[in-house]
C-alpha cells in the first residue's frame, strides 16, 4: 500500500515543476506545456484523494479538467498562431502590448 | 517492500525527470516529446490509483490529441532552438524562487499528514475507478456541468477557428 | 378624509414631474408650447403650495399633512412625507420661484428649450421632495437628484467656461454628501438592533434620544456621569463626532460656509438666470435646512462641542463673503459672494440656538431666497440686453432704463436690510438672538459689521452701474423691462414689502419648529433648561397596521447578520 | 387773557381717546402720497404730483396739529393721561396720547409692536416736520418747476417725511430705528437725486455708509438694551420695582405685551436702578447670568450710552462720523433745508432726549456727549471760516448748530436742547431756503463772493435771511436762536456731572468761543452776500426775486426763527416756587422722569435757575464781537486789502480750512483704503489662490497625479503578473502553514 502522501508529494512536486517553467521560460509554447503539467498535477491530487476516500467524484473532476484542458489548449495555440502572425515571434518578452 | 511501491517509485521518478526536461529543454520539439513521456508516466501513476478509465483517457486526450495539436503548431511555426534562454530579470528570480518556496512549503505540509488509501471491500473495489461508475454518475449526478463542457469545447472549436483564421 | 388630507405633499411634488411628461410627448419644435406647458404646471404647483402653506396648523402638531406607506420595509425604509414650519416655509419659497423661473428664460434661453424646462420641471420636484421627506434615506435620494438637473443647467445653458463651473459644483457637492451617505447609514446601524432601527427620521431620532441626553450629562457633567453609559451612548460618544462631521461638511459645502464656498460663485457666474435663482432661493436653504434639521439634532451633544467652530466659521463667512464683494469687478460674482455673507447669517442664527436666532435664520433663509433670487433675476435681464457681467461695461443706466433701476434699488435696500423691508426682521433677529445666547458678545459685534459692509459693497454696485453719466454707447438705447420682465418682477418686490410690514403669519409657522428646534439643539448645552421629553421626541404617524401585518418589519438576512 | 380762551386752547377739538387710534394716518397719508407720486406720478403730470404730495404733508400737519392738541387736553381740568402699560394701575403718563397697533413681528421671548405715542416732544416735533416739511413743499413746487424728475423728487420727500415721523412717533426703539433708516435711505435717494451727476450720486452713497456706521453701533447698542433689561428682570426685586412706581407682574406684562425695548419700560428701569432705591438691583450690581455676567449694569449702561452716541453721531453728523454732511450738500437746496437742517439731523438730538432717563444714569456718557458736541461745533465753525460755497457754510453751520445741541443733551439741559432743535429748525430752514432762493435768482450761483450786493434785487429774500442770521447768531437779542442758545449755555454753566465737573466749565468756554464764531461766518455770508455791490464775476447781471411759492415759505419761517424766543421767558410757574422757562414748564411731563432718576442716582445736578440779564447781556456781547469783527473784515479790512499779497501763514491757514483741516483724506487713508486693500489681498490670495487654486485644484491635481504614477505598474508582462501572482499564492501558503504549526 503506497500511502496517499507519496501521491500528493509528487503532484506537489509537478505542480510547483510547471509554476517554475510558466514563470521563467520565454517561450509561449513552452509555457503552454508547463500550464498542461501543472493541470495533470492537479488531476493526481484529485484522484489521489479519490482513493483516499474511496469515492470517485474525484475521477469525475479530472475528467471534466482534462477536457477544459483541451479547450484551453486549443484556445491557447490558435492565440499563439495569430500572435505569431502579427509579431513574428512566440516571445512572450515580445509580446507585451497591454501596458499603460 | 512490495511491487506497488517499486512501481509507484519508478514512474515518479520517470515523471519528475521528464517534467524536468519540459522545463528545461532548448526546443520546444524536445519540452513537447518530454511532455507526452510525463503524461504517460502519469498515467502508470493513475493506474496505481486505480483509476483506469482517467488514465486511459489521460492517454487517449492528453498524449493522443491535445500533444499532437501542440507538436503541428510548433511544427506550423517551425520554431528552432530557443536562441536565448530567458535573461533572468527580476520577474522571473522571483517566480522561480516562489515556485520554488512554494514547493518547500507544500513538502513540509504535505511531510505533516499521513494519508492512507481507503479500505474498500471486494465488491467497491471492483467497481471503483471504472468506466461504469464514471459515466454512472456524469450521466445522473454531473450531467448539467458535462452538457455545459461540451458546449464549452465547441465555443472552443469555433474561437480557435476565429482567432487562427488568417482569413475565412 | 379626502384624497387631498393624505395626498397634498404628493401632488404638491409630483406635479411637476406630471408636466415634465407632458413636455417631454411635445415635439422639441414646438417652443411656445413647451414654455407655456411648464408655465401652467408651476402655477398650478404654486397653487398647490400655497394651499399646503395655508393647511398647516401653526398651533397643530409638529409634522403635519404626512403621508406614509411602506416601502423597502426590510431595509426598514418607508415611503414617508411630511412638513414642519420650516420645510413647509421653505417649500412655499421653491414652488414660488417655480413660474417666475420659467418666466425669466423665455427669452434668455434659446437653445435646447424642451431639454431645458425638462430640467426645471424635474429640479422643481427633487428639491419639494428633499423639502418634504421624513426618511433620512428618500432626503438623500432627492437631496443627491438635485445636482443632477443643476448640473446640467450650468453644464448645458450656462457662460463662457461653463463645464469647469458645472463640474466643480457638481464635484464639490458630492464629496460631501457621500460621506453623508456613510453617516446616514452608519447612524442607521447604530439606532437599533434589528428590526428596531429604522430610516424614518421620527424613528431615528428617538432611539438616539435617550442616549445623547445620557451623552449631555457624561460630556457636560462630573466625571462620574461618563460610567455605565448605555452602549448606544457609547458608541456615540467614540463615533458621533465623526457622523456629525460627515453630515456638517455635506450642509456646510451646500450652504455654503467660509471655507468651502469657492464653488458658489463659479457656479453662480456660468449657470443661466433660471440656474442662479434656483441656486440661490432654493438650493443653498438645503444645507442650512440640513443643519437643522438633520446634522444638529441627531447630535447635539458633537454640534454642541462644535459650535464655537462652526460660529466662527459663520462670522468669517459674514465678513469675509462682504468683503470679497468689494473686491469683485464681474457682478454675478458680487451676488454670488452677499449669498455667503448672508448665509452666514443665516447659519449664525442657527448656531446661536436662541428662538429669535433660530427664527431670525429660518426668516432669512426665506429673505434671502426672495432678495437675492430677485437681484440675480434682474440682472439677468440686463445680461440679456449687453451680454456682459463687468461692472465697467456699465454706468449709467438709470437714465435710459427707470423703470429697472427703480426695481433694482429696491431690492438692493431689501439686500442691505434696510428696516421695512424683509430683510431688516430677519437680520435683525439673528444678530439678537446671538447676542442673547451662550457664544461670547464678540460673535454678535462682528457678525454686526456685516451691516455697514453689506451698504457699502451694494450700493458700490449700484452706483457703479446706474448712476453716473451713460459711459458706454452701447447702453444709450437698452430698453427699458417690457411687460413681461415687470410681471415677473413684481412679485417679489410685494414680498419684499409685505414680508417687511407683515412678517408675523411667516414667523407662527416657523415659530412652533423652531422651539422645537431650540429644544433639540440644546439638549447637548450643559447649562441649557432641559425641555420636556415630549417636546424634543420627533412624533409622527406610524406605518398603517394592515401593511404591517402584510409584513412583518423584521430586516432579512443580509442586514441582520451585520450585528 | 381769559377764561374762555385758555379753556378753549385746553380742549381738542377731538377728544384723545377718539384720536388716538388715528395716529397712524399721520404716517400713512405721506407714505401713501410717496406711493402715487412714485408709481403714478409720471402720468399724474406735474400740477397733480404738487397737489398729492403737498396735500398730503398738509393733511399729516394737520392730523399731527389735533394730536398736538390732544396731548395738551385738559378738558374740565382732567389732564389727558394714559395708563404706563410698564407700571401700577394708578401710575399713569400725563400729557401723551399713544395707540398700539399690535405686533410687528415676535420671535423668542422678544417682541416689537406698532405702538406710536405723542406726547409734548415728539407733538414739538411732528408740528416742525409736516408744518416746514409742507412749506419746503411748497418752495419746491417752484424750486423744482425745470426738473423733469419732479415726481421722483416729491415722492421721495413725502417718503422722508412718513420716516421722519415714524421716527418721531416709535414708543420703541426698534420702530424708532425704523424711522432712523428710513430717513437715511431717503436722503440717500435725495442727496443722490441728479444721479447722472456721478459726484452727487457717491456723495449720496457716502452718507447712507456713514449712516450705517452709525446704525451698526445703534444696533448693538440696542442689543446691550435688550440683555440689560433682562438681566434686570431676573435680579431685580420688590424695592426696585417699587422705585419705579411698579411691581414685577406689571412689568413683565408690559414686556412681554410691548416688547423690552419700549421707552416706558426702559424710562421705568432707569427709575429702578439708582442706589437710592435699596433695591438688589442698582448702577454697581454686577450682572449675574446671561452673555452679560460680570459686568455692572451702570457698565453696560454707559457702554450702550456711548455706542448710542455713535448712532447718534452719524445722523446728528457729530465728530467722527460728520464728514457726510457737507457733501450732502449736492441734493436739491429744498432737500437740504428739510432733511439737512431742520429734521433728520436731529434726530441724534431728539434720540437723547427721549432716552434722557437712561442718559442721566451716567455721567462718563454725558460728558463724552457734551465734549464731543463742543468739539465738532468748534471744528465746524472753523471750517466754515473759510468756506465760500454758500450751502457749504450753512451746512457747517448746521453741524456746528448740532454740536451745540449735543453739548445741551450731554451736560442734562435737554429742554434747552429741544428748543434749540426747534428754533433751529426755524430759522436754519430759513437760511437754506433763502440760499436756495439766492441761487434760483442767480443762475445756480453758490460762490458767495460772486454774488454780494443782492439787498436790493431780492427784498424778501433778503429780508428774511438777514432776520435769520440774527436769529443764528443772536446779535440781536429777542430772537429765538439768542435764547435757546443761551438756555443751553446757561444749564452746561450751571449743570454739574459728578465726579467731572470740569467739564461743564470747558464745555462753557467752548460754547463763547462758538458764539462768537458763529457770529463771524454767519455775518460774513450774510454781508458777502446780500451787501456791498454785485461781483464782478457774477453769472447774471441782474438777480430776480423768486416766485411767492418761494417766498412765503420764507417769510414764515423768518417769522417763527423771530417769535419762538418767547418760548424762553420764564413766564410759568414752577412747582416748588419761581418761575420757569414756557418750555422746560412745557416739557416737563416727558422729562420729569428723568430729572427723578438724576435726583436719585446723584450722578448729575440739574441746575434750575433761570439766567440773570447780566447773563444774556455777556451772551449778547460775545456775540456781538464776532459779528462785529466779520463786519469790520469784510466791509472794511479786506476791501481795502484788494490786490495785496496775502501773508504765507494766513494762506496756509487758510487752505487747511479750507480743506476741511483733511479730515476726508484721513478717513481714506487710514480706513477706506486699507478696507479696499485688504479686500482685493483677501480675494486674490485667501480665495483665489490658497482656497481655489492650491487647496480645491490642488486635490484634483493630486488625484490626477497618483493615477498616472499607479498606470506605471501596468508593464503588460504577463509573466510579471504572474510572478506576482505566485508571490501571493506563496505568502498565503506560507501564512497558512505558520497557523497551523502555531
Amino acid at each position: 500500500m503506497v500511502p496517499i502522501t507519496y501521491y500528493l508529494l509528487l503532484a506537489a512536486a509537478l505542480f510547483c515543476m510547471g509554476m517554475f517553467g510558466v514563470l521563467v521560460r520565454t517561450n509561449a509554447l513552452v509555457v503552454f506545456m508547463c500550464v498542461e503539467l501543472m493541470l495533470n498535477a492537479v488531476n493526481l491530487t484529485f484522484l489521489a484523494f479519490a482513493r483516499m476516500h474511496g469515492n470517485s467524484v474525484g475521477h469525475v473532476s479530472a475528467f471534466f479538467v482534462i477536457a477544459v484542458a483541451a479547450a484551453e489548449a486549443a484556445i491557447g495555440l490558435a492565440i499563439v498562431i495569430a500572435v505569431f502572425r502579427s509579431r513574428g515571434s512566440v516571445n512572450v518578452d515580445d509580446i507585451r502590448t497591454m501596458k499603460h | 517492500m512490495n511491487i506497488e511501491l517499486v512501481l509507484f517509485g519508478v514512474f515518479a521518478v520517470m515523471t519528475l525527470l521528464s517534467a524536468g526536461l519540459v522545463i528545461t529543454a532548448r526546443s520546444p520539439i524536445n519540452s513537447a516529446m518530454a511532455l507526452v513521456s510525463t503524461f504517460f508516466f502519469l498515467a502508470g501513476i493513475y493506474v496505481l490509483l486505480w483509476a483506469h478509465t482517467v488514465a486511459v483517457i489521460q492517454v487517449l486526450v492528453y498524449a493522443g490529441a491535445i500533444m499532437v495539436l501542440f507538436l503541428f503548431v510548433i511544427m506550423l511555426l517551425n520554431l528552432g532552438d530557443a536562441p536565448h534562454r530567458g535573461k533572468p530579470t527580476v520577474t522571473r528570480l522571483l517566480g522561480g524562487a516562489s515556485a520554488v518556496g512554494l514547493l518547500a512549503v507544500l513538502g513540509v505540509t504535505l511531510g505533516r499528514m499521513d494519508a492512507q488509501p481507503a479500505r474498500l471491500d471486494a465488491q467497491a473495489q471492483a467497481a471503483f475507478g471504472t468506466m461504469a461508475a464514471i459515466g454512472q454518475s456524469i450521466f445522473t449526478t454531473w450531467l448539467l456541468p458535462f452538457e455545459a463542457v461540451s458546449l464549452l469545447l465547441l465555443v472552443a472549436m469555433v474561437g480557435a477557428v476565429v482567432v487562427a483564421k488568417s482569413r475565412i | 378624509m379626502s384624497f387631498f388630507d393624505t395626498h397634498l405633499l404628493n401632488v404638491v411634488i409630483y406635479l411637476p414631474l406630471v408636466f415634465a411628461a407632458l413636455v417631454l410627448m411635445l415635439p422639441s419644435t414646438e417652443h411656445g408650447q413647451v414654455r407655456t406647458i411648464t408655465f401652467v404646471g408651476m402655477l398650478l404647483d404654486l397653487v398647490f403650495g400655497v394651499w399646503a402653506y395655508f393647511r398647516f396648523e401653526p398651533s397643530g402638531a409638529e409634522f403635519q399633512m404626512e403621508f406614509r406607506v411602506p416601502w423597502f420595509q426590510q431595509f426598514g425604509m418607508s415611503y414617508h412625507l411630511g412638513v414642519d414650519g420650516l420645510a413647509v416655509s421653505l417649500l412655499l419659497l421653491t414652488v414660488f420661484l417655480g413660474p417666475l423661473v420659467v418666466l425669466a428664460s423665455t427669452t434668455y434661453i434659446q437653445h435646447r428649450i424642451k431639454e431645458f424646462h425638462l430640467a426645471l420641471l424635474v429640479l422643481q420636484t427633487t428639491m419639494l421632495g428633499a423639502l418634504a421627506s421624513m426618511d433620512v434615506l428618500i432626503f438623500y435620494i432627492f437631496f443627491e437628484a438635485m445636482l443632477i438637473p443643476m448640473y446640467l443647467m450650468v453644464g448645458v445653458w450656462g457662460a463662457e467656461d461653463r463645464r469647469m463651473a458645472a463640474v466643480k459644483f457638481f464635484l464639490y457637492t458630492l464629496v460631501g454628501s457621500l460621506l453623508m451617505l456613510v453617516a446616514i447609514v452608519a447612524v442607521y446601524f447604530i439606532s437599533g438592533g434589528p428590526g428596531v432601527r429604522s430610516f424614518d427620521y421620527g424613528t431615528l431620532y428617538n432611539n438616539l434620544l435617550a442616549a445623547n441626553q445620557q451623552l449631555a450629562a457624561c460630556a457636560n457633567g462630573p466625571e462620574g456621569a461618563c460610567a455605565n453609559l448605555l452602549p448606544l451612548a457609547a458608541t456615540l460618544h467614540t463615533y458621533g463626532p465623526w457622523m456629525f462631521a460627515a453630515f456638517a461638511l455635506a450642509f456646510a459645502i451646500k450652504v455654503p460656509m467660509w471655507p468651502v464656498h469657492t464653488w458658489l460663485p463659479d457656479a453662480h457666474v456660468q449657470a443661466p438666470v433660471a440656474g442662479s435663482m434656483i441656486l440661490a432661493g432654493v438650493m443653498l436653504k438645503m444645507g442650512t435646512y440640513g443643519f437643522w434639521r438633520f446634522a444638529i439634532p441627531l447630535f447635539p451633544v458633537a454640534a454642541h462641542a462644535a459650535r464655537p467652530f462652526l460660529a466662527v466659521l459663520a462670522v468669517i463667512g459674514i465678513v469675509y463673503g462682504a468683503l470679497m464683494c468689494l473686491a469683485q469687478r464681474d457682478i454675478k460674482k458680487l451676488i454670488a459672494y452677499s449669498s455667503v455673507s448672508h448665509l452666514g447669517y443665516c447659519m449664525l442664527g442657527l448656531l446661536a440656538v436662541t428662538g429669535e436666532g433660530a427664527t431670525g435664520s429660518a426668516y432669512q433663509m426665506l429673505n434671502h431666497g426672495i432678495s437675492t433670487g430677485a437681484l440675480f433675476l434682474l440682472f439677468g435681464f440686463l445680461y440679456e440686453r449687453r451680454h456682459t457681467r463687468l461692472m465697467s461695461d456699465y454706468g449709467g443706466i438709470a437714465k435710459v432704463m427707470p423703470v429697472f433701476t427703480a426695481a433694482f434699488v429696491i431690492i438692493t435696500f431689501s439686500s442691505v436690510a434696510v428696516p421695512g423691508t424683509n430683510g431688516f426682521i430677519g437680520e435683525f433677529l439673528v444678530l439678537m438672538g446671538t447676542f442673547k445666547s451662550t457664544l461670547p458678545l464678540g460673535f454678535g459685534a462682528f457678525a454686526t459689521l456685516g451691516v455697514i459692509l453689506g451698504a457699502a459693497y451694494m450700493l458700490w454696485m449700484v452706483q457703479k452701474v446706474f448712476f453716473g453719466s451713460i459711459t458706454h454707447r452701447e447702453n444709450q438705447h437698452l430698453r427699458d423691462m417690457n411687460l413681461r420682465e415687470m410681471l415677473t418682477t413684481a412679485p417679489f418686490i410685494v414680498l419684499v414689502a409685505v414680508m417687511g410690514l407683515m412678517p408675523q403669519p411667516f414667523l407662527d409657522r416657523i415659530a412652533p419648529s423652531t422651539d422645537r428646534y431650540v429644544a433639540r439643539a440644546s439638549v447637548g448645552a450643559p447649562g441649557a433648561t432641559q425641555a420636556k421629553d415630549d417636546q424634543l421626541r420627533v412624533e409622527v404617524m406610524s406605518l398603517p397596521s394592515t401593511a404591517a401585518a402584510a409584513r412583518p418589519s423584521v430586516p432579512a438576512a443580509p442586514l441582520a447578520v451585520r450585528e | 387773557m381769559d377764561g374762555s380762551l385758555v379753556e378753549f386752547f385746553r380742549t381738542a377739538p377731538i377728544p384723545p381717546e377718539v384720536f388716538s387710534p388715528s395716529l397712524g394716518l399721520i404716517i400713512l397719508l405721506p407714505l401713501l402720497g410717496a406711493f402715487v407720486c412714485g408709481v403714478f406720478g409720471k402720468w399724474l403730470g406735474r400740477a397733480n404730483v404738487h397737489l398729492v404730495a403737498c396735500s398730503a404733508i398738509a393733511g399729516a400737519f394737520v392730523l399731527s396739529l389735533l394730536a398736538f392738541w390732544a396731548t395738551s387736553d385738559a378738558a374740565g381740568g382732567r389732564v389727558v393721561s394714559m395708563v404706563n402699560p410698564f407700571g401700577l394701575e394708578r401710575d399713569t403718563i400725563r400729557y401723551a396720547i399713544a395707540h398700539d397697533y399690535g405686533t410687528w413681528f415676535a420671535a423668542g421671548d422678544f417682541r416689537v409692536n406698532f405702538g406710536l405715542l405723542v406726547d409734548h416732544l415728539s407733538g414739538i416735533l411732528l408740528l416742525i416736520i409736516t408744518g416746514v416739511g409742507f412749506l419746503i413743499h411748497l418752495y419746491s413746487t417752484s424750486y423744482m418747476e425745470h426738473d423733469d424728475g419732479y415726481w421722483r423728487f416729491f415722492a421721495y420727500l413725502n417718503l422722508f417725511v412718513a420716516a421722519m415721523l415714524t421716527l418721531v412717533m416709535a414708543d420703541n426703539l426698534v420702530l424708532l430705528f425704523v424711522g432712523w433708516e428710513g430717513v437715511g435711505m431717503a436722503s440717500y435717494l435725495l442727496i443722490g437725486f441728479w444721479y447722472t451727476d456721478s459726484a452727487k450720486a457717491w456723495a449720496g452713497r457716502k452718507a447712507f455708509v456713514t449712516n450705517r456706521i452709525g446704525d451698526f453701533a445703534f444696533l448693538i447698542a440696542t442689543f446691550l438694551l435688550i440683555l440689560t433689561v433682562g438681566a434686570f428682570n431676573r435680579q431685580a426685586d420688590a424695592r426696585d420695582y417699587n422705585a419705579a412706581g411698579s411691581s414685577r407682574a406689571r412689568y413683565e406684562q408690559g414686556i412681554s405685551q410691548r416688547g423690552p425695548v419700549t421707552f416706558k419700560g426702559l424710562e421705568k428701569m432707569a427709575l429702578a436702578l439708582p442706589e437710592g432705591t435699596g433695591g438688589a438691583v442698582s448702577l454697581a450690581t454686577p450682572i449675574e447670568s446671561g452673555p452679560l455676567a460680570g459686568y455692572t449694569f451702570g457698565g453696560v449702561m454707559t457702554a450702550a450710552l456711548l455706542l448710542f452716541l455713535l448712532g447718534a453721531a452719524g445722523k446728528s453728523a457729530q465728530l467722527p462720523l460728520y464728514v457726510w454732511l457737507p457733501d450732502a450738500m449736492a441734493g436739491p437746496t429744498p432737500v437740504s433745508a428739510l432733511i439737512h437742517a431742520a429734521t433728520m439731523v436731529t434726530a441724534g438730538v431728539y434720540l437723547f432726549c427721549r432716552m434722557s432717563s437712561l442718559l442721566v444714569l451716567s455721567p462718563t456718557a454725558m460728558a463724552t456727549i457734551a465734549i464731543v458736541g463742543a468739539l465738532t461745533s468748534l471744528l465746524a465753525a472753523l471750517i466754515a471760516f473759510a468756506q465760500d460755497d454758500i450751502k457749504k457754510v450753512l451746512a457747517y453751520s448746521t453741524v456746528s448748530q448740532l454740536g451745540i445741541m449735543f453739548m445741551g443733551v450731554g451736560m442734562g439741559v435737554f429742554w434747552a436742547a429741544a428748543m434749540h432743535l426747534m428754533t433751529h429748525a426755524f430759522f436754519k430752514a430759513c437760511l437754506f431756503l433763502g440760499a436756495g432762493s439766492v441761487m434760483h435768482g442767480n443762475g445756480d450761483e453758490t460762490d458767495i463772493k460772486k454774488l454780494g450786493g443782492l439787498w436790493k434785487e431780492m427784498k424778501w429774500t433778503h429780508a428774511t435771511f438777514l432776520i435769520s442770521t440774527l436769529a443764528i447768531t443772536g446779535i440781536f437779542p429777542f430772537m429765538s436762536g439768542f435764547f435757546s442758545k443761551d438756555a443751553i449755555f446757561h444749564g452746561v454753566h450751571h449743570n454739574h456731572l459728578h465726579g467731572l465737573e470740569w467739564v461743564s466749565t470747558f464745555v462753557y468756554v467752548m460754547g463763547l468761543l462758538i458764539t462768537a464764531s458763529t457770529a463771524f461766518y454767519m455775518s460774513r455770508v450774510y454781508l458777502l452776500t446780500f451787501t456791498g455791490k454785485r461781483s464782478k464775476e457774477a453769472k447774471l447781471a441782474h438777480a430776480h426775486e423768486s416766485a411767492w411759492h418761494m417766498t412765503l415759505p420764507l417769510v414764515i419761517l423768518a417769522f417763527l426763527a423771530f417769535v419762538t424766543f418767547v418760548y424762553a421767558l420764564p413766564l410759568m410757574p414752577r412747582t416748588g416756587g419761581g418761575m420757569q422757562p414756557v418750555f422746560e414748564n412745557f416739557l416737563s411731563p416727558v422729562l420729569r422722569p428723568a430729572e427723578a432718576v438724576a435726583r436719585a442716582a446723584e450722578t448729575v445736578h440739574l441746575d434750575t435757575s433761570t439766567p440773570a440779564v447780566g447773563d444774556y447781556f455777556f451772551a449778547w456781547l460775545v456775540a456781538l464781537s464776532g459779528g462785529a469783527a466779520a463786519a469790520f473784515a469784510y466791509l472794511k479790512f479786506f476791501p481795502s486789502r484788494v490786490g495785496q499779497p496775502v501773508p504765507a501763514f494766513a494762506r496756509a491757514v487758510r487752505r487747511t480750512a479750507v480743506n476741511k483741516f483733511y479730515v476726508d483724506e484721513l478717513y481714506e487713508f487710514i480706513i477706506i483704503r486699507p478696507v479696499k486693500f485688504t479686500a482685493f489681498i483677501l480675494f486674490r490670495v485667501v480665495d483665489a489662490l490658497v482656497i481655489d487654486t492650491v487647496l480645491v485644484r490642488g486635490t484634483a491635481y493630486v488625484t490626477e497625479k497618483v493615477g498616472l504614477g499607479l498606470r506605471r505598474l501596468q508593464t503588460g508582462d504577463a509573466q510579471a503578473y504572474a510572478a506576482i501572482m505566485a508571490l501571493a499564492i506563496l505568502g498565503g501558503a506560507v501564512y497558512a502553514l505558520l497557523q497551523v504549526l502555531s
